[in-house]
């Protein structure tokens, strides 16, 4: 179960750097936060799981969203 | 157990690829994430080998993970996102003076600000 | 230029494979973790600080200095996140009000802020500010603290100044009352993390006794209304509105 | 309240201050919000002072105080440790965060966030100074470098805030590698005071050795010697000037000296001091040329940060390669602060002074910038105070005899005498001369342009130059029994006999001498031609963001392929 949730994470974070889209790579992001909140869980770790989960996939993905609806969604191809 | 430490350490590489390689700011907030988070995990997944409890003390708990590493990453985690607040407040700054995330870009436009 | 790409390509990899050299040692390394200080936690945790949750134990009582940090670090950063943030307002105030707290009419883009969204998360608000409460009170003994109760608060309030139809302003989510309650929060941690020294306990020492969970959740109190008033204030003023001065 | 507490004050009461200026800042008017903005800093910058005072005698007689934060086990508490050298450190603070306070009332920023946030930095540079807990000193550093970045970008111009972009992004990396250093540590020897780390690791392996290296080259980060220092000149020269006095003098210096107390513990700190003291040698004479090629004022005095932060790790460094417990030792850790005492003073002037200049005169191109002083005159200054203030400080880090700097680097070259660092800050001190020659040409009279304004020019500027001129003259004077007081405070050793080293030789006033008539040579030779396309090659180096990273990475195998 560690295994697959270590899987899944590392493929987001590959995501979130490969992605064109900046509001994907952020949800990715939330996702990753998300990810490891539950192998906190399991990992016997609630009070680091329920600090993530708010920390990390709430406050800073509000943050992360309002700065790209203020800027750019897309990165911009070389050009 | 080796397969879960090497993949925090690919989590990691990931991450500071990200830093050094991507010219794009975001992105390196962006990595700056993903290195924290995989040190979180290596230390909270470190310190829960040595015992199958949460670290809730009641009668019948007889054997808790450490807490210790705990408690830092809660530090920790708190730590980082503050800082990549910061950052982002930082970058939508510069992203409206010069209207690009490219940080070469944005270097050599500044740099001929007085 | 081709050239000169090839080099800082080069100077990348060169650098990306240094660190990955010397960190897989320390990150793959498989020395057995050490057991001294959980074995001192569950033999002295509960006695020595009241708070049957280990975590909260180290986080407010034997490392109470990291925590105290750590809120530096959030306040700080919060600042300077609204310093910057105000400047920006300020600027584009006039060409782009797409915010989600001015009126109706002076809205631009309307349809992300539906009926729906306002009814259920004004609803909604109150009940996530009790679970806030419950979180930052029971932080001694069950997972949770003053921190995640704090932003737990956070989310509430900006449920409440969502939800809030009738455009005006609650008690809540006036950043002026919340930049009250912040500095007055802060004043009290600082006053509390001395108050020991007076008493002969020492920094950060618990004024009344060891023995009692009390100091534990007196500091979950202050740092969950630092915290959230602190948060909910950035979230207010990311929507638009800030306390000017 | 007894002295072991009171060992808490200098970090209380600035907090105190500053909790006090953001409570009533939310409550009150604009007026209740100065007269409590005066308050909170006088009991944030005056009173930790007073208690430094008291605690002396107790430092001299007992050695050290320490305590557990919130008196727990040692074994899992946090050790605050109180001794010569956080007296020291938080002394230096204070010394110079006084006068950038009050500049700061004349012309940097005014807000009251920029108040709290300079108190917040100065108790977590008195919290750096004492901690003696690893994961403890993390967060210390995070909350310095946190606010640092936030008064960077106070300034209102957006280089500023791509300084502090590209400070925040580097050091916070850097700080995730702190804290795998810190898990390793953990890991293997199961405690986070450098007490208990210390006893646990038995001899060296290759895991714990890494683990340093990895604490130390991100400490070093925050000090900037030379493969490391690619966000210092941004961030120096664009920051607000009194935040720029700020960052130059005392927090470059803050965390090489917390290092000292975990390397100076682990057998492997003598060899990482070895390296490191080479390396700051080097960085004193690379960053004089490029300070030399620079023509933004205020860039030219952030290279000579660089430069005079490399000759304060050279001694650094050999003292942790002799043992600072060791009779050498002390003598060079000794030297080592007195330098840095003394270029706090002495840089802390430059910027302000410089700063002041180059504002009034709405002008920082050094190859432009004429008749400053006429300029100064113009914008309502009767006594020209700046410039005076200006040359004390120029004729200090030039290192001309009755001024402080003569003291500090005579002694700390001949603290260094038969290595070859010796040649290297000879050479850069020549360095030092010429580009200063370069500065000063700002002074040099011009026609007066410009019409006579009747603005009072701020007292508060004047206030705060001269007082640290007065410390700059002071030093001079007093040196010996300022050395004498660092070198009791540092020595480990009750006996100590009093410094028997004379300043006023032939020898030490020839070099001088000598040291001038090669500066003035160098400045010759810069602006001639050749010189002039040299130096611009050496400007146009490219710096990009990626370099930094692989200063960074290069620095941490150099020391890991030494240790091993």
């Amino acid at each position: 179960m560690n295994l697959i949730l270590l899987v899944l994470i590392l493929a987001l974070s590959i995501f979130v750097i490969a992605s064109k889209d900046l509001l994907h790579s952020v949800i990715a992001l939330s996702g990753i936060s998300m990810l490891s909140a539950l192998l906190f869980v399991l990992l016997k770790a609630p009070d680091v799981a329920i600090t993530e989960a708010a920390v990390g996939a709430g406050i800073s993905t509000v943050i992360f969203v309002w700065a790209i609806r203020h800027t750019r969604r897309r990165e911009k191809e070389e050009s | 157990m080796m397969i879960e430490r090497t993949l925090i350490f690919m989590i990691f590489l990931v991450g500071f690829w990200a830093i050094i390689a991507n010219k794009h700011i975001i992105k390196k907030i962006f990595g700056l994430n993903i290195i924290n988070a995989a040190v979180v995990l290596l230390f909270i997944l470190e310190g829960s080998r040595i015992g199958t409890q949460a670290p809730l003390l009641d009668m019948q708990v007889t054997n808790i993970v450490d807490p210790i590493p705990q408690a830092l990453m809660l530090t920790a985690i708190v730590i980082s996102v503050c800082v990549s607040a910061l950052a982002l407040a930082l970058s939508v700054r510069l992203f409206k003076a010069t209207g690009s995330f490219d940080i070469d870009v944005i270097q050599e436009r500044l740099s001929h600000e007085q | 230029m081709k050239k000169s790409n090839l080099f800082s390509s080069c100077k990348v990899l060169v650098t990306f494979f240094l660190i990955a050299f010397t960190l897989a040692p320390i990150l793959l390394s498989s020395h057995p973790w050490p057991n001294e200080g959980r074995d001192y936690l569950f033999e002295n945790a509960s006695n020595e600080t009241g708070a049957s949750n280990s975590v909260s134990a180290i986080y407010l009582g034997y490392r109470a200095m990291d925590t105290l940090g750590e809120t530096l670090v959030l306040l700080v950063s919060i600042t300077g996140t609204m310093t910057i943030l105000v400047g920006l307002v300020k600027k584009e105030k006039s060409d782009s009000p797409n915010t989600f707290l001015l009126t109706r009419d002076k809205r631009k883009s309307n349809q992300l802020r539906t009926h729906l969204l306002e009814v259920v998360s004004g609803k909604l608000g109150p009940i996530v500010l009790l679970f806030g409460f419950y979180v930052m009170l029971y932080g001694h003994i069950s997972p949770g603290g003053g921190f995640q109760g704090g932003v737990i608060l956070a989310s509430g309030i900006v449920f409440l100044a969502l939800g809030n139809q009738s455009e005006k302003e609650t008690k809540l989510n006036n950043p002026i009352v919340l930049a009250r309650i912040e500095g007055f929060s802060f004043l009290a941690l600082i006053l509390a993390s001395t108050s020991g020294m007076l008493m002969g306990k020492g920094f950060f020492g618990n004024p009344l006794s060891h023995i009692s969970a009390n100091f534990i959740i007196l500091l979950n109190i202050i740092i969950g209304l630092k915290v959230g008033t602190s948060i909910a204030s950035m979230c207010i003023a990311m929507m638009g509105r800030s306390h000017d001065d | 309240m007894n002295s072991s507490n009171l060992m808490f004050t200098p970090i209380v009461l600035p907090l105190l201050g500053s909790a006090l200026i953001l409570m009533v800042k939310s409550f009150s008017s604009r007026k209740g919000r100065i007269i409590a903005e005066y308050m909170g800093s006088a009991i944030g910058l005056l009173l930790p002072l007073a208690s430094l005072f008291v605690l002396y005698p107790v430092v001299r007689e007992q050695g050290f105080l320490q305590q557990v934060v919130g008196s727990w086990d040692p074994s899992i508490g946090i050790m605050y440790r109180f001794d010569g050298l956080s007296f020291l450190m938080i002394l230096l603070s204070q010394l110079i965060s006084i006068p950038a306070w009050i500049y700061s009332r004349g012309r940097g920023p005014k807000e009251n966030t920029f108040t709290a946030l300079f108190l917040i930095q100065n108790a977590s540079i008195a919290a750096i100074s004492m901690c003696s807990d690893l994961f403890n000193l993390f967060v210390c550093l995070e909350v310095m470098g946190m606010t640092a970045y936030v008064l960077i970008a106070s300034s209102k111009k957006n280089a500023a805030a791509f300084a502090s972009f590209s400070y925040l992004l580097f050091s916070s990396t850097a700080m995730v590698f702190f804290l795998v250093g810190t898990y390793g540590l953990y890991r293997i020897t199961g405690s986070l005071s450098y007490a208990g780390i210390t006893t646990m690791i038995p001899e060296p392996n290759l895991m714990s050795s890494v683990c340093l290296v990895l604490i130390t080259v991100s400490v070093l980060l925050r000090v900037a010697i030379m493969p490391l220092s690619f966000w210092l000149v941004p961030a120096h020269s664009k920051a607000p000037h009194a935040v720029s006095a700020m960052l130059s003098s005392v927090l470059l210096k803050i965390p090489l000296f917390s290092l000292v107390r975990i390397l100076s513990l682990v057998s492997i700190g003598s060899d990482i001091g070895l390296v490191v003291s080479y390396a700051g040698a080097f960085t004193a004479l690379f960053a004089v040329l490029l300070a030399l090629s620079q023509k933004d004022a205020k860039q030219l005095l952030a290279y000579h940060s660089i430069s005079q932060i490399g000759y304060i790790t050279a001694a650094w460094g050999m003292a942790l390669h002799a043992g600072v417990t060791s009779k050498t030792g002390a003598f060079l850790l000794s030297v080592a602060f007195f330098h840095a005492l003394y270029h706090a003073m002495f840089k802390a002037l430059l910027f302000l002074s410089v700063g002041t200049t180059t504002d009034y005169a709405n002008q920082r191109n050094v190859y432009i910038l004429r008749g400053a002083n006429a300029q100064l005159r113009t914008s309502g200054e009767k006594v020209p105070i700046t410039m005076l203030c200006y040359f004390v400080g120029a004729l200090s880090i030039t290192a001309i005899p009755p001024f402080n700097g003569f003291f500090s680097k005579t002694l700390l070259t001949y603290a260094l005498k038969e290595t070859m660092q010796y040649t290297l800050l000879t050479l850069a001190g020549v360095g030092t001369l010429a580009s200063f020659i370069k500065l000063s040409r700002i002074y040099l009279p011009a026609k007066p342009t410009g019409q006579e304004e009747t603005k009072p020019f701020p007292k508060s500027i004047h206030i705060a130059l001269s007082v640290l001129a007065l410390f700059c003259i002071a030093g001079g004077v007093f040196a010996p029994q300022v050395f004498n007081f660092i070198k009791e405070l540092l020595a480990s050793h009750p006996e100590q006999e009093q410094l028997s080293f004379k300043f006023f030789t032939s020898s030490n006033l020839l070099k001088v001498l000598y040291t001038s008539l090669g500066g003035i040579v160098l400045f010759i030779l810069a602006v001639s031609k050749t010189g002039t396309k040299l130096l611009s090659l050496l400007k146009n180096l490219p710096r990009s963001f990626s370099d930094a990273f692989f200063g960074f990475a290069v620095s941490i195998a150099i020391l890991v392929y030494v240790l091993l």
